[in-house]
Protein backbone atom coordinates (compact mmCIF):
# COMPACT_ATOMS: atom_id res chain seq x y z
CA UNK A 1 0.00 0.00 0.00
CA UNK A 2 0.96 3.41 -0.76
CA UNK A 3 0.22 6.72 0.83
CA UNK A 4 0.84 10.34 0.27
CA UNK A 5 -0.45 12.69 2.94
CA UNK A 6 0.07 16.01 4.05
CA UNK A 7 -0.91 14.44 7.67
CA UNK A 8 1.33 12.57 10.27
CA UNK A 9 1.26 9.18 10.61
CA UNK A 10 1.19 7.01 14.09
CA UNK A 11 4.54 3.99 13.12
CA UNK A 12 3.34 2.05 16.04
CA UNK A 13 0.12 1.49 14.36
CA UNK A 14 0.91 1.57 11.03
CA UNK A 15 3.05 -1.75 11.52
CA UNK A 16 0.33 -2.80 13.81
CA UNK A 17 -1.89 -3.09 10.59
CA UNK A 18 1.10 -3.92 8.36
CA UNK A 19 0.39 -7.94 7.93
CA UNK A 20 -2.12 -8.20 10.90
CA UNK A 21 -3.16 -11.78 11.63
CA UNK A 22 -0.82 -12.93 9.41
CA UNK A 23 1.00 -15.55 10.95
CA UNK A 24 3.15 -16.61 8.44
CA UNK A 25 4.95 -13.47 9.00
CA UNK A 26 8.48 -13.79 10.29
CA UNK A 27 10.47 -10.10 10.24
CA UNK A 28 8.91 -6.47 9.90
CA UNK A 29 11.24 -3.88 8.80
CA UNK A 30 10.88 -0.54 8.51
CA UNK A 31 12.50 2.73 8.13
CA UNK A 32 11.22 6.43 9.56
CA UNK A 33 13.25 9.66 7.75
CA UNK A 34 12.44 12.82 9.90
CA UNK A 35 13.61 16.56 9.35
CA UNK A 36 17.27 16.90 10.73
CA UNK A 37 17.81 20.61 12.59
CA UNK A 38 21.13 20.73 10.25
CA UNK A 39 21.83 21.31 6.46
CA UNK A 40 25.46 20.19 6.84
CA UNK A 41 26.53 23.53 9.21
CA UNK A 42 23.89 25.39 8.62
CA UNK A 43 20.43 25.05 11.19
CA UNK A 44 17.20 24.17 9.85
CA UNK A 45 14.05 26.28 10.71
CA UNK A 46 11.48 23.95 8.70
CA UNK A 47 10.96 22.85 5.39
CA UNK A 48 8.61 22.26 2.50
CA UNK A 49 8.08 18.88 1.18
CA UNK A 50 7.11 19.75 -3.15
CA UNK A 51 5.53 17.03 -5.12
CA UNK A 52 4.17 16.33 -8.22
CA UNK A 53 0.38 14.64 -7.39
CA UNK A 54 -0.54 12.09 -9.43
CA UNK A 55 3.41 10.86 -10.77
CA UNK A 56 4.25 10.79 -7.29
CA UNK A 57 1.81 8.39 -6.30
CA UNK A 58 2.58 6.47 -9.57
CA UNK A 59 6.20 5.62 -8.59
CA UNK A 60 5.66 5.05 -5.48
CA UNK A 61 2.96 2.17 -6.66
CA UNK A 62 5.77 1.08 -9.30
CA UNK A 63 8.39 0.73 -6.28
CA UNK A 64 6.36 -1.31 -4.11
CA UNK A 65 5.58 -3.37 -7.35
CA UNK A 66 9.16 -4.07 -7.63
CA UNK A 67 10.01 -4.75 -4.46
CA UNK A 68 7.24 -7.47 -4.34
CA UNK A 69 8.35 -8.69 -7.81
CA UNK A 70 12.21 -9.47 -6.03
CA UNK A 71 11.48 -10.15 -2.78
CA UNK A 72 8.45 -12.98 -1.20
CA UNK A 73 5.97 -9.93 0.71
CA UNK A 74 3.68 -10.94 3.37
CA UNK A 75 2.87 -6.61 3.06
CA UNK A 76 4.69 -3.48 2.17
CA UNK A 77 4.00 0.09 2.98
CA UNK A 78 5.14 3.45 1.69
CA UNK A 79 3.86 6.84 3.35
CA UNK A 80 5.31 9.80 2.69
CA UNK A 81 4.30 13.16 3.27
CA UNK A 82 4.34 16.62 1.79
CA UNK A 83 4.06 19.98 2.78
CA UNK A 84 5.93 22.20 5.40
CA UNK A 85 7.35 19.89 8.40
CA UNK A 86 9.49 21.29 11.41
CA UNK A 87 13.19 19.78 12.56
CA UNK A 88 12.14 16.15 14.39
CA UNK A 89 8.67 15.23 12.26
CA UNK A 90 8.34 12.46 10.46
CA UNK A 91 8.94 12.48 6.46
CA UNK A 92 8.67 8.85 4.74
CA UNK A 93 7.93 5.18 6.50
CA UNK A 94 9.12 2.35 4.77
CA UNK A 95 8.19 -0.97 6.13
CA UNK A 96 7.62 -4.72 4.63
CA UNK A 97 6.55 -8.23 6.18
CA UNK A 98 8.25 -11.14 5.16
CA UNK A 99 7.79 -15.00 6.39
CA UNK A 100 11.81 -14.27 6.36
CA UNK A 101 13.91 -11.34 7.74
CA UNK A 102 16.37 -10.71 4.93
CA UNK A 103 13.29 -10.64 2.52
CA UNK A 104 12.03 -8.15 4.96
CA UNK A 105 15.34 -5.92 5.58
CA UNK A 106 16.99 -6.14 2.21
CA UNK A 107 12.98 -5.37 0.53
CA UNK A 108 13.14 -2.07 2.98
CA UNK A 109 16.16 -0.81 1.93
CA UNK A 110 15.52 -0.99 -1.35
CA UNK A 111 12.51 0.82 -0.68
CA UNK A 112 14.01 4.04 0.58
CA UNK A 113 16.89 3.77 -1.75
CA UNK A 114 14.92 3.18 -4.81
CA UNK A 115 11.66 6.08 -3.61
CA UNK A 116 14.76 8.54 -3.15
CA UNK A 117 16.14 8.54 -6.52
CA UNK A 118 12.66 8.04 -7.83
CA UNK A 119 9.72 10.04 -6.22
CA UNK A 120 9.06 13.11 -7.51
CA UNK A 121 9.51 15.05 -4.14
CA UNK A 122 11.41 18.82 -3.43
CA UNK A 123 12.59 19.58 -0.41
CA UNK A 124 12.28 23.54 0.47
CA UNK A 125 14.60 24.31 3.70
CA UNK A 126 14.40 27.66 5.34
CA UNK A 127 17.48 28.73 6.65
CA UNK A 128 18.60 32.03 8.39
CA UNK A 129 19.50 33.11 4.51
CA UNK A 130 16.36 32.44 3.42
CA UNK A 131 14.73 29.12 1.98
CA UNK A 132 16.63 26.90 -0.43
CA UNK A 133 16.12 24.06 -2.75
CA UNK A 134 18.24 21.07 -1.62
CA UNK A 135 20.69 19.57 -3.80
CA UNK A 136 20.33 15.51 -5.10
CA UNK A 137 22.74 13.43 -3.78
CA UNK A 138 25.45 11.60 -5.52
CA UNK A 139 25.40 9.19 -2.82
CA UNK A 140 21.44 8.77 -3.49
CA UNK A 141 22.48 7.70 -7.03
CA UNK A 142 24.97 5.04 -6.13
CA UNK A 143 22.84 3.91 -2.69
CA UNK A 144 19.96 3.36 -5.56
CA UNK A 145 22.21 2.02 -8.47
CA UNK A 146 23.61 -1.42 -6.49
CA UNK A 147 19.69 -2.78 -7.00
CA UNK A 148 20.10 -1.83 -11.13
CA UNK A 149 22.95 -4.50 -10.94
CA UNK A 150 21.21 -7.40 -9.13
CA UNK B 1 0.41 20.53 -24.09
CA UNK B 2 0.57 21.12 -20.75
CA UNK B 3 3.63 21.79 -19.20
CA UNK B 4 4.54 21.73 -15.54
CA UNK B 5 7.16 22.94 -13.52
CA UNK B 6 8.31 22.18 -9.83
CA UNK B 7 10.80 23.53 -7.55
CA UNK B 8 12.81 25.86 -8.43
CA UNK B 9 12.60 25.59 -12.06
CA UNK B 10 8.89 27.04 -11.18
CA UNK B 11 10.39 29.72 -9.12
CA UNK B 12 12.57 30.64 -11.98
CA UNK B 13 9.68 30.16 -14.81
CA UNK B 14 7.44 32.00 -12.57
CA UNK B 15 4.46 29.72 -12.37
CA UNK B 16 3.94 25.97 -12.30
CA UNK B 17 1.97 25.52 -15.20
CA UNK B 18 1.26 26.90 -19.02
CA UNK B 19 -0.60 25.57 -22.02
CA UNK B 20 1.69 26.00 -24.82
CA UNK B 21 1.53 25.49 -28.76
CA UNK B 22 4.86 24.59 -30.33
CA UNK B 23 5.60 25.24 -33.37
CA UNK B 24 5.38 21.76 -35.70
CA UNK B 25 9.09 21.60 -36.12
CA UNK B 26 8.48 21.02 -31.54
CA UNK B 27 8.83 17.09 -31.80
CA UNK B 28 11.24 16.09 -28.95
CA UNK B 29 11.84 17.02 -25.06
CA UNK B 30 14.78 18.81 -26.35
CA UNK B 31 13.44 20.37 -29.03
CA UNK B 32 10.83 21.38 -26.89
CA UNK B 33 12.72 22.69 -23.75
CA UNK B 34 15.04 24.56 -26.43
CA UNK B 35 11.73 26.47 -27.78
CA UNK B 36 10.77 26.85 -24.38
CA UNK B 37 13.75 28.59 -23.23
CA UNK B 38 13.20 31.64 -25.84
CA UNK B 39 9.82 32.14 -24.31
CA UNK B 40 11.58 34.96 -21.91
CA UNK B 41 13.92 35.60 -19.34
CA UNK B 42 12.45 33.15 -16.74
CA UNK B 43 12.61 30.50 -18.94
CA UNK B 44 15.58 30.86 -19.76
CA UNK B 45 17.25 30.53 -16.32
CA UNK B 46 15.22 28.11 -15.40
CA UNK B 47 16.78 26.18 -18.32
CA UNK B 48 20.24 27.47 -18.67
CA UNK B 49 21.90 24.23 -17.42
CA UNK B 50 20.18 21.27 -18.90
CA UNK B 51 22.43 19.12 -16.85
CA UNK B 52 19.96 19.05 -13.58
CA UNK B 53 16.80 19.61 -15.41
CA UNK B 54 14.62 16.03 -15.07
CA UNK B 55 11.79 15.53 -17.82
CA UNK B 56 8.75 13.41 -17.57
CA UNK B 57 6.22 12.63 -19.95
CA UNK B 58 2.87 11.51 -18.89
CA UNK B 59 4.23 10.78 -15.77
CA UNK B 60 7.06 8.64 -17.12
CA UNK B 61 10.88 9.68 -16.98
CA UNK B 62 11.90 10.13 -20.43
CA UNK B 63 15.26 11.88 -22.49
CA UNK B 64 16.28 14.40 -24.05
CA UNK B 65 15.09 12.21 -28.04
CA UNK B 66 11.44 10.97 -26.57
CA UNK B 67 8.79 12.46 -28.91
CA UNK B 68 6.35 14.62 -27.51
CA UNK B 69 2.61 15.37 -29.17
CA UNK B 70 -0.32 17.68 -28.58
CA UNK B 71 -2.04 16.77 -25.29
CA UNK B 72 0.48 15.57 -23.61
CA UNK B 73 1.70 16.68 -20.14
CA UNK B 74 5.34 17.40 -19.80
CA UNK B 75 7.07 18.16 -16.79
CA UNK B 76 10.13 19.92 -16.17
CA UNK B 77 12.11 19.02 -12.50
CA UNK B 78 15.20 19.09 -10.52
CA UNK B 79 16.85 16.09 -10.17
CA UNK B 80 14.67 14.59 -6.58
CA UNK B 81 15.18 15.13 -3.15
CA UNK B 82 12.30 13.25 -1.42
CA UNK B 83 13.00 10.28 1.36
CA UNK C 1 19.80 0.17 25.37
CA UNK C 2 19.03 -3.45 25.86
CA UNK C 3 16.66 -5.31 27.27
CA UNK C 4 15.54 -9.26 28.05
CA UNK C 5 12.55 -9.72 29.24
CA UNK C 6 9.39 -12.11 29.11
CA UNK C 7 6.91 -9.50 28.52
CA UNK C 8 5.73 -8.06 25.38
CA UNK C 9 6.99 -4.25 24.17
CA UNK C 10 5.29 -1.38 22.03
CA UNK C 11 6.89 -0.98 18.73
CA UNK C 12 5.42 2.24 18.16
CA UNK C 13 6.41 3.44 22.33
CA UNK C 14 10.17 2.25 21.58
CA UNK C 15 10.20 3.87 18.59
CA UNK C 16 8.84 7.17 20.10
CA UNK C 17 11.37 6.92 23.05
CA UNK C 18 14.47 6.25 20.60
CA UNK C 19 16.10 9.24 20.43
CA UNK C 20 13.19 11.29 21.58
CA UNK C 21 13.75 15.27 20.85
CA UNK C 22 17.03 14.72 19.14
CA UNK C 23 16.78 16.66 16.39
CA UNK C 24 19.71 15.31 14.72
CA UNK C 25 17.99 12.48 13.85
CA UNK C 26 17.25 11.87 10.00
CA UNK C 27 16.64 8.22 10.15
CA UNK C 28 15.35 5.25 12.61
CA UNK C 29 15.61 1.47 11.52
CA UNK C 30 13.96 -1.23 13.12
CA UNK C 31 13.53 -5.05 12.85
CA UNK C 32 11.07 -6.71 15.14
CA UNK C 33 11.28 -10.50 14.85
CA UNK C 34 7.64 -12.57 15.37
CA UNK C 35 6.86 -15.90 16.05
CA UNK C 36 5.67 -18.12 12.75
CA UNK C 37 3.35 -20.71 12.74
CA UNK C 38 4.80 -22.48 10.71
CA UNK C 39 8.31 -24.15 10.78
CA UNK C 40 9.37 -25.75 7.16
CA UNK C 41 6.12 -27.84 6.56
CA UNK C 42 4.97 -28.27 9.95
CA UNK C 43 2.87 -26.16 11.77
CA UNK C 44 3.95 -24.82 15.34
CA UNK C 45 1.83 -24.74 18.11
CA UNK C 46 4.11 -22.18 20.25
CA UNK C 47 7.78 -21.86 21.28
CA UNK C 48 9.42 -21.43 23.92
CA UNK C 49 12.34 -19.56 24.44
CA UNK C 50 15.03 -20.54 26.72
CA UNK C 51 17.94 -18.08 27.45
CA UNK C 52 21.33 -17.13 29.56
CA UNK C 53 20.67 -14.93 32.19
CA UNK C 54 23.42 -13.18 32.54
CA UNK C 55 25.47 -14.16 29.31
CA UNK C 56 22.30 -12.97 27.35
CA UNK C 57 22.47 -9.59 28.47
CA UNK C 58 26.79 -9.51 28.48
CA UNK C 59 26.59 -10.42 24.53
CA UNK C 60 23.42 -8.07 23.39
CA UNK C 61 25.53 -5.14 25.20
CA UNK C 62 28.61 -5.92 23.72
CA UNK C 63 26.78 -6.35 19.78
CA UNK C 64 25.00 -2.91 20.80
CA UNK C 65 28.86 -1.44 21.69
CA UNK C 66 30.05 -3.11 18.70
CA UNK C 67 27.63 -1.43 16.68
CA UNK C 68 28.32 1.75 17.57
CA UNK C 69 32.21 1.55 17.14
CA UNK C 70 30.61 0.88 13.48
CA UNK C 71 28.07 3.72 12.84
CA UNK C 72 27.67 6.76 14.60
CA UNK C 73 24.11 6.08 16.31
CA UNK C 74 22.13 8.74 18.27
CA UNK C 75 20.73 5.74 19.42
CA UNK C 76 20.46 2.06 19.36
CA UNK C 77 17.82 -0.50 21.42
CA UNK C 78 17.80 -4.00 21.28
CA UNK C 79 14.20 -5.87 23.12
CA UNK C 80 14.31 -9.68 23.36
CA UNK C 81 11.37 -11.82 25.11
CA UNK C 82 12.04 -15.20 26.04
CA UNK C 83 9.33 -17.88 27.58
CA UNK C 84 6.69 -19.12 25.71
CA UNK C 85 5.27 -17.16 22.90
CA UNK C 86 2.38 -18.20 20.77
CA UNK C 87 2.36 -17.62 16.77
CA UNK C 88 1.78 -13.56 15.79
CA UNK C 89 3.45 -12.85 19.30
CA UNK C 90 7.03 -10.46 19.11
CA UNK C 91 10.18 -11.72 20.00
CA UNK C 92 12.62 -9.53 19.40
CA UNK C 93 13.16 -5.67 18.39
CA UNK C 94 16.18 -3.91 17.17
CA UNK C 95 15.81 0.00 16.17
CA UNK C 96 18.90 2.37 15.46
CA UNK C 97 18.98 6.12 15.29
CA UNK C 98 21.41 7.56 13.01
CA UNK C 99 21.68 11.38 11.16
CA UNK C 100 21.84 9.03 8.69
CA UNK C 101 20.26 6.69 6.81
CA UNK C 102 22.57 4.40 6.07
CA UNK C 103 23.93 3.93 9.31
CA UNK C 104 20.67 3.30 10.65
CA UNK C 105 19.84 0.88 7.99
CA UNK C 106 23.13 -0.80 8.24
CA UNK C 107 23.26 -1.26 11.83
CA UNK C 108 19.94 -2.53 12.21
CA UNK C 109 20.94 -5.59 10.04
CA UNK C 110 24.29 -5.78 11.81
CA UNK C 111 22.18 -6.27 15.22
CA UNK C 112 19.86 -8.54 14.03
CA UNK C 113 22.69 -10.26 12.11
CA UNK C 114 24.98 -10.79 15.12
CA UNK C 115 22.43 -11.00 17.91
CA UNK C 116 21.21 -14.14 15.45
CA UNK C 117 24.30 -16.06 16.38
CA UNK C 118 26.05 -14.63 19.39
CA UNK C 119 22.99 -14.64 21.66
CA UNK C 120 22.40 -17.76 24.25
CA UNK C 121 18.85 -18.25 23.40
CA UNK C 122 17.24 -21.75 21.94
CA UNK C 123 13.87 -21.96 20.81
CA UNK C 124 11.79 -24.82 21.80
CA UNK C 125 9.14 -25.50 19.03
CA UNK C 126 5.42 -27.78 20.26
CA UNK C 127 4.37 -29.07 17.15
CA UNK C 128 1.86 -32.25 16.69
CA UNK C 129 4.31 -34.67 16.67
CA UNK C 130 5.95 -33.12 20.49
CA UNK C 131 8.68 -30.27 21.57
CA UNK C 132 11.79 -30.01 19.44
CA UNK C 133 14.83 -27.85 19.56
CA UNK C 134 15.04 -25.31 16.75
CA UNK C 135 18.30 -26.24 14.77
CA UNK C 136 20.62 -23.58 14.04
CA UNK C 137 20.59 -22.36 10.36
CA UNK C 138 23.69 -22.21 8.12
CA UNK C 139 22.14 -19.05 6.81
CA UNK C 140 22.46 -17.57 9.95
CA UNK C 141 26.03 -17.95 10.22
CA UNK C 142 26.44 -16.79 6.82
CA UNK C 143 24.83 -13.46 7.69
CA UNK C 144 26.71 -12.63 10.20
CA UNK C 145 29.59 -14.00 8.88
CA UNK C 146 29.65 -10.74 6.25
CA UNK C 147 30.24 -8.52 9.19
CA UNK C 148 33.39 -10.14 10.03
CA UNK C 149 35.07 -9.45 6.93
CA UNK C 150 34.41 -5.72 6.99
CA UNK D 1 33.54 -24.83 39.20
CA UNK D 2 29.96 -24.81 37.92
CA UNK D 3 28.63 -26.24 34.84
CA UNK D 4 25.43 -24.97 33.39
CA UNK D 5 23.65 -27.06 30.31
CA UNK D 6 20.94 -25.17 28.44
CA UNK D 7 18.66 -26.76 25.51
CA UNK D 8 18.22 -30.03 24.58
CA UNK D 9 22.09 -30.27 26.22
CA UNK D 10 20.10 -29.62 29.92
CA UNK D 11 17.08 -32.40 28.71
CA UNK D 12 20.20 -35.20 28.14
CA UNK D 13 21.80 -34.66 31.07
CA UNK D 14 18.63 -34.57 33.32
CA UNK D 15 19.64 -30.94 35.35
CA UNK D 16 20.50 -27.17 34.21
CA UNK D 17 23.44 -26.88 36.65
CA UNK D 18 25.34 -28.83 39.01
CA UNK D 19 28.59 -28.00 40.89
CA UNK D 20 31.59 -30.38 39.75
CA UNK D 21 35.48 -31.49 41.31
CA UNK D 22 37.42 -32.41 38.09
CA UNK D 23 40.46 -34.36 38.58
CA UNK D 24 43.71 -32.18 38.77
CA UNK D 25 44.38 -33.23 35.56
CA UNK D 26 41.65 -31.53 33.98
CA UNK D 27 42.62 -28.03 32.64
CA UNK D 28 41.19 -27.48 30.05
CA UNK D 29 37.64 -26.91 28.27
CA UNK D 30 38.34 -30.52 25.89
CA UNK D 31 39.38 -32.49 29.27
CA UNK D 32 36.83 -31.16 31.08
CA UNK D 33 33.72 -32.77 28.25
CA UNK D 34 35.79 -35.56 28.18
CA UNK D 35 35.48 -35.98 31.87
CA UNK D 36 31.85 -34.84 31.84
CA UNK D 37 31.25 -37.45 29.63
CA UNK D 38 31.27 -40.42 32.05
CA UNK D 39 29.69 -38.99 34.55
CA UNK D 40 26.84 -41.06 33.41
CA UNK D 41 24.80 -42.06 29.84
CA UNK D 42 23.02 -38.71 30.58
CA UNK D 43 25.89 -37.09 30.14
CA UNK D 44 27.58 -39.27 27.44
CA UNK D 45 24.24 -38.82 25.51
CA UNK D 46 24.37 -35.13 25.62
CA UNK D 47 28.42 -34.70 24.71
CA UNK D 48 28.24 -37.48 22.05
CA UNK D 49 28.68 -34.99 19.73
CA UNK D 50 30.83 -32.00 20.00
CA UNK D 51 30.85 -30.78 16.54
CA UNK D 52 26.69 -29.45 18.25
CA UNK D 53 28.13 -28.61 21.70
CA UNK D 54 29.01 -24.54 22.31
CA UNK D 55 30.94 -23.59 25.31
CA UNK D 56 31.38 -20.17 27.28
CA UNK D 57 33.75 -20.06 30.21
CA UNK D 58 32.76 -17.27 32.42
CA UNK D 59 30.30 -16.11 29.99
CA UNK D 60 32.41 -15.98 27.25
CA UNK D 61 32.53 -18.72 23.59
CA UNK D 62 35.78 -20.53 24.36
CA UNK D 63 37.28 -22.93 21.94
CA UNK D 64 38.13 -26.46 23.18
CA UNK D 65 41.79 -25.69 24.78
CA UNK D 66 40.79 -22.82 26.70
CA UNK D 67 41.63 -23.01 30.49
CA UNK D 68 39.06 -24.29 33.15
CA UNK D 69 39.89 -23.95 36.75
CA UNK D 70 37.87 -24.00 39.73
CA UNK D 71 35.69 -21.42 40.33
CA UNK D 72 34.93 -20.93 36.47
CA UNK D 73 31.30 -20.98 35.58
CA UNK D 74 30.88 -23.68 32.49
CA UNK D 75 28.25 -23.53 30.06
CA UNK D 76 27.70 -26.19 27.79
CA UNK D 77 25.00 -25.62 25.19
CA UNK D 78 23.98 -26.16 21.15
CA UNK D 79 24.18 -23.27 18.33
CA UNK D 80 22.27 -20.62 19.43
CA UNK D 81 19.18 -19.86 17.25
CA UNK D 82 17.32 -16.69 19.48
CA UNK D 83 16.45 -13.46 17.06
Amino acid sequence: MIRVQREDFDVGAELARLAEGDRAVGGVACFVGLVRDMAGAAPIGAMTLEHYPGMTEKKLAEIEAEANRRWDLAASLIVHRYGRLEPGERIVLVATASAHRDAALESCRFLIDWLKTQAPFWKLEETRDGARWVAARDSDDTAAERWVAE
Amino acid sequence: MKVLYFAWLRSRVGTGAEDVTPPAGVTTVGGLLDWLATRGPGHAAALANRDVVRVAVNQEYVGPDHPVRPGDEVALFPPVTGG
